[in-house]
């Protein structure tokens, strides 16, 4: 169990009572994240509802962390945050370079492979 | 390696008799000279030779003397086995066979030779006829000299051999090594003219009908090793088991034997039913002429078809103790003796009645089985050895001289036809000891089978069912007789193409006259091989009768002990001292009392001991059945005669027809019947055949369409379901997305719901 | 003995085998020919070697580390069975050779290198003392079989091909999980891992008899197919129609074995409680499929077709000896297993010299043949009544033992406790319905040799002699028959030369069946303490389930 | 700080090999560019040499490590020569013919910088002990990949296949984050052993179960194994068959690899099981994954298509292994290979990174217009038109089939032992019944290149020598590993050894996180 740190802010670790409404909204929007995953065509949109399910387990962690009263959520947070643009990045080359190929860009133009 | 092979256990003891290798045998039993082995293998050898020609393509008759001088010698070590003989059976080792020593049970048979008064008394007459035969057939196969003579004689020899296992074989498996062997050379000889498709079919059916009876002759031998622990007769026959039956047979006491013990009697019997062409398994004989005559002679007639008997005979203590088997032997054999005999009265080919009158006979010798008298059965198969021989061998010279024409319509008169004198007294000589004419030897053998017939309690239906059949046989004999050697002189020739059998048949004398019409037809008279062999043999048919009188002589009871008797008694045919064949005889009334009461209960009042004393003397119309049979069947044979004469004979003009025609109208269908053998092959063949042969057309169908199908639908299976869940790949990312969240969620489900709600954890 | 007659005969195949591939087309039979003849050599020698009044004990035994980890060792032994097994895979391999020069004519080096791979792999199944290594063995000789097949298969082949390889593969995958567990039962109660059979065989047969029911199961799942038993036969016939002849000769002489080998080396000591039990089913599988086959036999056309299903007819009286369980069971089994080769091979040769001259195998288009090739008929003649059990030949002693033990086999006769009491599993009427099986094969041979060389010659139109071979059989043909034939007529005569060599190993399996019915106690149901060593060891092993 | 530097000196040798790659790959002089494999050659070599001498790590499996460097070295090894030639054909062609070289036109670079990348995250993840390290480590491994796909071919079907596994793959990447978190909220960490030693301690609750479940699934992606499976057969078609061979092997292994962590967290328990959820978890998982694959590969006329459904079965049979876990005798000591699964699954990645190589290899190796073959026709009678092409094809597939003695057997037999072992006796006779499946379509492929005529589908053999070579290396692979074998499956027992938990204190909201869980 790591130590306790002094953060910046107040000292008392979030109670349960407290802790599952976050759990609750980062549940939610995980699930706004899928739905619209599932549901619109637009790539983009699509890469966005990825980055929504991200913040939602980013949501999750901070909410334990602070819970646990431990800094390994907000790091690990941190981290995220870099994949995700990282990932951000890589998916805006893709859909720049697919919009050349196609000039469309909805998800459904590519079904040539199947079986 | 070395030594093992050298040790002896399984190569011939000829070599090496191995010690230690008899561990198995019963220490009673004596072991014999070496020389006895030379009558089988001779006859062995002999095949071999004659392989060995066929195989350098000889086309001489060396083979044929080959094989008669072998099967003389054969005989001669035979006839010295017999003077040898010092009446203590023993056995002769030839090697290790069949051997396997379990812990618990060890099985063991030996390819190894037991001698004794039957086996010497059965030895005798088959290497005797086959000799001749052999001699025979050198002269009536000459027209097919070449690969396919030596194939004769190969087969010929092979059988000789064969039937010396069967018939000296120490143990149940060589009898049945024999059994088969014998099977084979009959189906290779029925076969031998096998561009003619009824003679392969007539082989196949001869081989296949035999092999029903060889299962239960099978079945019978796992019995006797099951329950008696040894097929060695040695030790089979002195078993205290055995022992212990005999006694309880004794007393009538069958309950205190186990069914087991009954059933090998009636496995064996079914065996011999086969083999000696019984009702229901006869019908195979007579096709089994389609096989050259010498081979109908000796197999078909004189010797092979005997094996049943011999098997009977042979185990007749097993048979004693068995509450049934001996009653249905009776009933059987009485059954086949009538049936046969009259289809033996309606059939034209003179060949095939002699073969039903074959069937008929051997059913005579299982009656004989039957009621008590395997002296009597074993009598007969010796009188008709030699004059059923005799008459095949004549009728072979009829076919063999007039190209094959076997037509009694279209043969007549031929005693006046030059160079067909032996034949016809031959043929006389025969025929008159087959129709049991007073003081030949058929007469008497069948007047012992016919008297015990009477004497044995609730047998006596059989007796004159036994008579009636002693009369049809006289007659249908003569029917023979006096229309193809008496009356007016006519023939037709037969079209019978010599080169149409054999592989490279070189005819030389037939085919100038093969179509001749009666003007451009010499029918060529058998030379001196056939002529000798005829003639031996009328004189052996006439001296067999001798045999009645010859023999031990000592008295017992109300009769003397003639050479057979001898013979036989002191076998295992009728077992030792205390139930000497006539005290079993005897003895048996109260017995088949006991078996028949439900039967016949009037029969009860012939108040009789326990078996083994005779209370109170056994008459036939007051007499000694014996001296009754005497007259009363000499009648019979003579009326039987007459007849054929009145019908056959008397005023007869031309060889097709006579006055049977006009009396055979009065029948109605029933003659076309007979003639048609009561339609018994197409029973079979609707009843047995068409069925099975359905049913295996159902199962092919069912291996290829059911059981392939399944497995070939457990092969598609994988694909089907491949087929299913394709659809999931549909190349869609959001599809795919779908699938992925759906699987999520629905392993979640399962997972938290079902296992761990559950009862899970 | 010296193991290394084994190893040789287990190289010098596959040095031919490379030696053939690597060498010149034109050369091909020729290597092949003088490999398969130079195989014998230490076949020979090892013969001469083996100390047969030990027969039971594994001799010429050899073994070195291969994959530590999985416990898989190179080890190799023989006892008298395997030994005559493996002469027997050896002896037809210059047949097989021969017997090809002239029906193979294109990709002979692909060709006589799979067989000479075929041959080293049946040598390996039977010298193997590892169990990984048998079934390695095992499983590869399905290989060189398929490409045989597949390659110089006739019309059908692919379908044939592939039907063998899955099927029997399918099959041997079930029993590799059995053979493992028996493996992971004997490492948990000897604390070892080890793939020894001999380990494994004597660990085995504490296991509960549930246990040894499952086991016997999976093992059965492969051997059985491979026998092939009742239900699991179709893929036989296919793939001896399809197989070149040589392929069919193998297959029926030494793969068909693999599987009673395996019932007979592995299912029997394995799970021996087990297969007492369920020995009566077996048995009725067996005699059905005696019977069944033989009826099918009797409606076909296709003469190799008609052969292959008796050979599933045949292999029954060999299983129903094994479920027999007693000496004279096994033996006759065993016996069954080194005999049938010879007639059936025969046949196949035959079916295979015919079908080169008139290059059809119905019956309905040639038949008579005698006639024209009469060396060739009397052979037929010979070889099927050596298959239809003539006394006097191979088939006979063999059959008969096993009909025997059936009948022997009953409780009502050996009482329950008196040694031999191990087989009280079977009675008279499996011997009655298999014995009608003798019947039937006489029926349906007889019928198949009188169509096929007596009555009228029939010629299928069109027909024009070979251009190589004579109307008769060729000498080299000939050649290649006379070891058949001598080998039916000399185990008819005298197979006291294969019983007593194999007597010890049967009497051996024989007490191991019934100390084994001691140990695993009452059949399962038979009564409250069923099973109860189960209990007993599971409290051994403590905390490993 | 340092001492973990000391655990990850191959990752870092192969960062730095990374960066010259970045430059050399597109140095204008041709010569140098070259050169660029040769370096990445050197890299995997140098980091496979640190791998041997790493100490043991602190994760998990402290003996993991070691063991999955080297694997990753080696099979890096012997895929790079399959890479070469996958990219910038058409610029070097033009550069040959003394068109000016424009490295912004050409993907050399970050071709093989992206291959090493990937293998370096694989290599994180082996030595990962904290769940935020293995999620970085995993995205490492997976970000470059997407890229490689996309860029392995000119044709749309690259394309199509990159955007399918991007967008899929971050989908997965986003449920296994959630897993994580949701991990840490039980645990109260995010370092491994310590959260497995709480687990140990106090029970898995319900949050935590939902956080391994989540976890595992969405892992499972990388692996891809049902319900995760279905980018694989898309994206192994649309990648160029050098790129498609190595999808195979490095995400499949940092799957595993994380997949035992997780697993781990459970922790398989005195029975050697995995918690029932877990457990059960796994078993349909495996089930399920085995049997799709292999049914739905019988149906490919594709044999890139074909061999990722075949990839996607052998990741069910893997799970058997994970399964049956370490095994751990019942007196706590280690267990020997044969009951240990984890050490199967190592082993058998092994076999099957080779193997599976063999077949890509040969398609790989055959071309028509630059386009590589694909569908089974172009493959016909291989033997007889190229035979150590045909050859390889022959061998592995057998291999794959899991035909004795090749290695793909030797595999199979340690999942089958250690399955048995852990007493899942109808998982394995499914692992059985499915292999006898799979040989339905490895037959067709052996069938296909050794039985039937060729086929002239117009395609030649690929001017890269190297790839014939790599194909010929994994096809001798295959029988040549049988003999070192030994070796091979000692060091996987040993990787798969569970290091001891760190001792941990019940944290103090134990009982008030308890409650916490209904409410």
């Amino acid at each position: 169990m790591t130590p306790m740190l002094t953060l910046g802010v107040s000292e008392y670790a979030l109670p349960a009572s407290v802790l599952a409404p976050y759990l609750f909204v980062s549940a939610a929007m995980f699930a706004i994240g899928l739905i619209g995953f599932l549901t619109r065509k637009n790539l983009i949109i699509m890469f966005l509802c990825t980055e929504l399910m991200f913040q939602a387990a980013g949501l999750a962690l901070i909410a334990f962390g602070r819970h646990h009263l431990g800094e390994d959520g907000q790091t690990f947070v941190i981290f995220v945050l870099c994949v995700a643009a990282a990932e951000a990045a890589m998916a805006l080359a893709l859909v720049v370079l697919l919009f050349r190929r196609r000039e469309t860009l909805s998800a459904e133009a590519w079904k040539e492979l199947k079986g | 390696m070395i030594t093992h092979l050298l040790s002896g256990t399984f190569l011939p003891s000829v070599l090496a008799s191995a010690p230690g290798a008899d561990t198995a045998q019963a220490a009673s039993i004596a072991h014999g000279p070496k020389w006895v082995l030379l009558i089988p293998f001779l006859a062995l050898l002999a095949a071999c030779l004659n392989g060995v020609y066929a195989a350098m393509g000889n086309k001489t008759k060396l083979p044929a003397w080959t094989t008669v001088a072998l099967l003389a010698v054969s005989f001669f070590a035979t006839v010295a086995m017999a003077t040898g003989f010092d009446g203590n059976a023993y056995t002769v080792k030839a090697f290790d066979w069949i051997q396997v020593h379990g812990d618990a049970s060890s099985f063991v048979a030996n390819f190894s030779f037991y001698v004794d008064t039957l086996t010497i008394y059965w030895m005798l007459f088959v290497t005797g006829l086959a000799t001749l035969i052999a001699l025979y057939a050198s002269e009536y196969m000459s027209h097919d000299v070449g690969v396919s003579y030596s194939r004769f004689f190969a087969g010929f020899a092979l059988f000789v051999f064969s039937m010396s296992c069967l018939v000296m074989g120490d143990n149940l498996v060589m009898l049945y090594l024999g059994w088969e062997g014998v099977g084979l050379c009959s189906y290779l000889l029925i076969g031998y003219y096998y561009k003619k498709p009824a003679a392969v079919a007539a082989a196949k059916k001869a081989f296949i009908v035999n092999r029903v009876g060889d299962l239960g002759l099978a079945l019978g031998l796992y019995l006797v090793f099951v329950h008696f622990g040894t097929v060695e007769y040695a030790a089979l026959f002195s078993d205290e088991k055995l022992l212990g039956y005999l006694d309880a047979a004794k007393v009538g006491a069958f309950d205190q034997i186990p069914a087991i013990a009954e059933w090998i009697a009636l496995l064996l019997m079914v065996g011999a039913f086969g083999k000696s062409a019984q009702f229901p398994l006869y019908v195979w004989l007579p096709d089994a002429m389609e096989g050259p005559t010498p081979v109908s002679a000796l197999i078909h007639a004189a010797t092979m078809v005997t094996a049943g008997v011999y098997l009977i005979a042979r185990f007749y203590p097993v048979f004693l103790i068995s509450e049934h088997a001996l009653p249905i032997v009776a009933w059987i054999g009485t059954i086949t003796a009538l049936l046969a005999a009259t289809i033996g009265m309606a059939q034209f080919d003179i060949k095939r009645i002699m073969a039903y009158s074959t069937v008929s006979q051997l059913g005579y010798m299982f009656a004989g089985l039957g009621v008590l008298t395997p002296t009597g059965g074993a009598y007969h198969v010796l009188t008709h050895a030699f004059f059923k021989a005799l008459l095949f061998l004549c009728c072979g010279a009829v076919m063999h001289g007039f190209a094959g024409q076997l037509d009694l319509r279209k043969l007549s008169g031929l005693r006046r036809v030059k160079g067909w004198g032996v034949v016809t007294f031959g043929m006389l000589v025969g025929c008159l000891n087959l129709a049991g004419v007073p003081f030949t030897a058929g007469y008497f053998s069948k007047d012992t089978i016919l008297a015990e017939a009477f004497v044995t309690p609730g047998a006596s239906l059989i007796g004159w069912i036994l008579l009636l059949t002693a009369g049809l046989t006289a007659y249908y004999t003569f029917r023979v007789f006096f229309r193809v050697f008496m009356g007016p002189t006519e023939f037709h020739p037969g079209d019978e193409h010599h080169d149409d059998h054999g592989d490279d048949g070189d005819d030389h004398a037939h085919d100038d006259h093969g179509h001749g019409d009666k003007g451009g037809f010499h029918p060529h008279a058998p030379g001196w091989a056939i002529n000798a062999v005829l003639a031996t043999l009328t004189i052996a048919s006439l001296a067999a009768s001798g045999l009645y009188f010859v023999g031990s002589g000592e008295h017992h009871g109300t009769e003397t002990k003639h050479y057979a008797d001898t013979m036989v008694s002191s076998s295992t045919a009728s077992y030792h001292s205390p139930y000497s064949e006539h005290a079993f005889h005897a003895g048996d009334h109260g017995d088949s009392h006991a078996a028949d009461d439900h039967a016949d209960p009037n029969a009860v009042q012939a108040g009789v001991g326990p078996r083994g004393t005779i209370t109170e003397p056994l008459l036939l119309f007051g007499q000694d059945p014996h001296k009754v049979m005497y007259y009363v069947s000499g009648v019979v044979g003579v009326i039987g005669i007459g007849l054929a004469w009145c019908f056959h004979l008397w005023g007869r003009t031309e060889a097709a027809t006579c006055r049977m025609d006009s009396l055979a109208r009065l029948f109605g269908p029933i003659p076309r019947w007979a003639e048609n053998k009561w339609y018994v092959d197409e029973f079979y063949n609707a009843a047995i055949r068409v069925p099975l042969r359905i049913a295996s057309h159902l199962m092919h169908w069912f291996d290829k369409l059911v059981i392939d199908g399944i497995v070939n639908l457990a092969g598609m299976a994988p694909r089907m379901f491949g087929w299913m869940v394709r659809p999931s790949q549909s190349g869609v990312l959001q599809g795919y997305a779908a699938g992925m969240v759906g699987g999520l969620a629905m392993l979640l489900v399962v997972i938290l719901l079902v296992v761990r709600l559950g009862g899970g954890s | 003995m010296n193991p290394i007659w084994l190893i040789l005969m287990l190289l010098v195949p596959i040095g031919g085998a490379l030696l053939v591939a690597f060498g010149k087309e034109r050369n091909a039979y020729r290597d092949a020919y003088f490999a398969s003849i130079a195989a014998l050599v230490p076949a020979i020698a090892a013969l001469f070697e083996f100390d047969f009044s030990h027969a039971g004990a594994f001799q010429g035994l050899w073994s070195v580390e291969w994959l530590q980890p999985l416990g898989l060792k190179l080890s190799i032994g023989v006892d008298s069975v395997a030994l005559l097994l493996i002469l027997l895979s050896v002896l037809l391999g210059p047949v097989c050779v021969m017997a090809s020069k002239t029906a193979i004519t294109e990709n002979r080096k692909l060709y006589y290198a799979w067989l000479l791979v075929l041959q080293a792999a049946m040598v390996g199944v039977f010298i193997s003392r590892d169990l990984l290594l048998f079934y390695t063995c095992f499983e590869f000789t399905l290989l060189p079989m398929f490409i045989l097949i597949r390659m110089f298969g006739s019309t059908n082949r692919v379908a044939a091909s592939t039907k063998f390889f899955l099927y029997t593969f399918t099959g041997s995958l079930v029993t590799l999980a059995g053979l493992v567990y028996v493996v992971k039962f004997a490492a948990e109660r000897n604390g070892s891992w080890s793939l020894d059979i001999e380990t494994l065989t004597t660990a085995a047969a504490f296991m509960s008899p549930t246990e040894q029911a499952l086991v016997l199961g999976a093992m059965l799942a492969g051997f059985a197919v491979k026998v092939p038993l009742f239900p699991f036969h179709t893929w036989l016939p296919l793939a001896h129609t399809e197989a070149p002849t040589a392929g069919s000769v193998i297959l029926a002489g030494v793969l068909l074995k693999l599987g009673t080998y395996g019932i007979f080396r592995f299912a029997i000591p394995m799970a021996p409680a087990a297969f007492v039990e369920y020995a009566p089913m077996i048995a009725v599988l067996s005699v059905i499929g005696i019977i069944y086959a033989g009826l099918i036999c009797w409606v076909q056309d296709d003469i190799k077709k008609l052969v292959a299903y008796s050979s599933v007819s045949h292999l029954g009286f060999c299983v129903l000896g094994l479920t027999a369980l007693n000496a004279t069971g096994l033996s006759g089994s065993v016996l069954y297993m080194l005999s049938h080769g010879f007639s059936t091979g025969g046949l196949f040769l035959m079916i295979g010299y015919m079908y080169e001259r008139y290059h059809t195998r119905d019956m309905r288009r040639v038949g008579g043949l005698a006639s024209k090739m009469p060396v060739w008929a009397t052979f037929m003649v010979f070889f099927a009544m050596a298959s239809v059990g003539l006394p006097g030949l191979n088939g006979f002693p063999s059959e008969l033992l096993c009909l025997i033990s059936a009948f022997q086999a009953d409780a009502g006769w050996v009482a329950a406790g008196e040694p031999g009491a191990a087989g009280v599993t079977l009675g008279p009427w499996y011997a009655i319905f298999a014995g009608t099986g003798m019947v039937i094969a006489a029926m349906y041979l007889l019928i198949m040799v009188g169509r096929i060389c007596f009555g009228p010659l029939t010629e299928p139109d069109g027909h024009h002699a070979h251009e190589v071979l004579p109307n008769d059989l060729c000498v080299r043909e000939i050649v290649t028959l006379l070891p058949l034939a001598a080998g039916c007529l000399i185990f008819g005569l005298f197979p006291g030369l294969l019983l007593d060599s194999i007597q010890e190993p049967v009497n051996q399996t024989v007490r191991l069946v019934e100390n084994a019915q001691e140990l695993s106690g009452p059949r399962p149901g038979a009564g409250p303490d069923a099973g109860y060593l189960y209990i007993e060891e599971t409290g051994a092993e403590g905390a490993t389930p | 700080m340092s001492e973990k530097l000391a655990l990850i000196w191959p990752e870092l040798i192969l960062f730095a090999t990374t960066c010259v790659v970045m430059l050399t790959g597109q140095w204008p002089a041709a010569a140098v560019r070259r050169l660029t494999p040769w370096l990445v050659a050197v890299g995997l070599l140098a980091a496979g040499g640190a791998a041997m001498m790493a100490p043991p790590g602190e994760g998990l499996f402290p003996g993991l490590m070691g063991y999955a460097k080297m694997l990753t070295a080696g099979v890096g090894l012997m895929i790079l020569p399959l890479l070469i030639g996958t990219v910038d054909r058409t610029i070097e062609a033009q550069a040959a013919k003394g068109v000016p070289f424009q490295p912004i036109r050409s993907n050399g670079a970050e071709f093989y910088a992206f291959f090493l990348f990937s293998l370096t995250g694989l290599m994180l993840v082996s030595s990962a002990d904290d769940l935020i390290w293995l999620f970085l480590a995993l995205e490492l491994t997976s970000l470059p990949t997407y890229i490689m796909v996309t860029i392995s071919t000119q044709n749309t079907r690259s394309q199509e296949a990159g955007i399918k596994y991007f967008f899929l793959g971050a989908l997965g990447a986003a449920i296994f984050l959630y897993g994580f978190a949701l991990l840490y909220g039980a645990a109260g960490t995010t370092n491994i052993p310590e959260m497995a030693a709480y687990f140990q301690a106090n029970g898995i609750g319900s949050i935590g179960m939902l956080g391994l479940l989540i976890s595992l699934i969405g892992i499972s992606f990388k692996v891809a194994a049902v319900p995760m499976h279905f980018y694989t057969p898309d994206v192994y078609q649309g990648a160029a068959s050098p790129v498609s061979a190595m999808l195979a092997f490095v995400p499949k292994a940092a799957g595993f690899f994380a997949i035992f962590m997780i697993a781990g967290l459970a922790g398989w328990g005195s029975d050697g099981r995995l918690p029932v959820e877990i457990d059960a978890l796994l078993w349909i998982m495996a089930a399920l994954t085995m049997t799709v694959g292999n049914v739905l590969a019988l149906l490919q006329s594709s044999v890139k298509r074909m061999m990722a459904y075949s990839s996607i079965a052998h990741s069910g049979y893997m799970l058997v292994g994970v399964l049956a876990g370490p095994g751990l005798m019942e007196n706590g000591a280690d267990a020997p290979f044969w009951k240990n699964g984890l050490a199967a699954v190592l082993f058998y990645l092994l076999c099957y990174g080779v193997m599976n190589l063999g077949v890509f290899g040969v398609l790989a190796s055959l071309e028509r217009k630059g386009e590589e073959a694909d569908e089974i026709d172009d493959i016909r009678g291989l033997v007889k038109t190229k035979p150590h092409l045909g050859w390889v094809m022959v061998i592995c597939s057998l291999s794959l089939l899991g035909f004795p003695p090749l290695l793909g057997f030797i595999g199979k037999v340690g999942l089958f032992t250690s399955g048995v072992a852990s007493n899942n006796i109808p998982l394995v006779l499914i692992l059985g019944l499915n292999s006898a499946i799979a040989a339905f379509y490895y037959l067709r492929l052996v069938g296909a290149v050794y039985f039937e005529p060729p086929s002239d589908t117009g395609f030649r053999s690929s001017p890269y020598a190297s790839r014939h070579i790599a194909s010929v290396i994994s096809a001798a692979g295959v029988v040549v590993l049988l003999f070192v074998g030994n070796a091979l499956m000692k060091a996987a027992d040993e990787a798969s050894k569970l290091g001891a938990a760190p001792q941990i204190a019940a944290p103090v909201e134990h009982t008030d996180e308890a409650h916490n869980d209904h409410g």
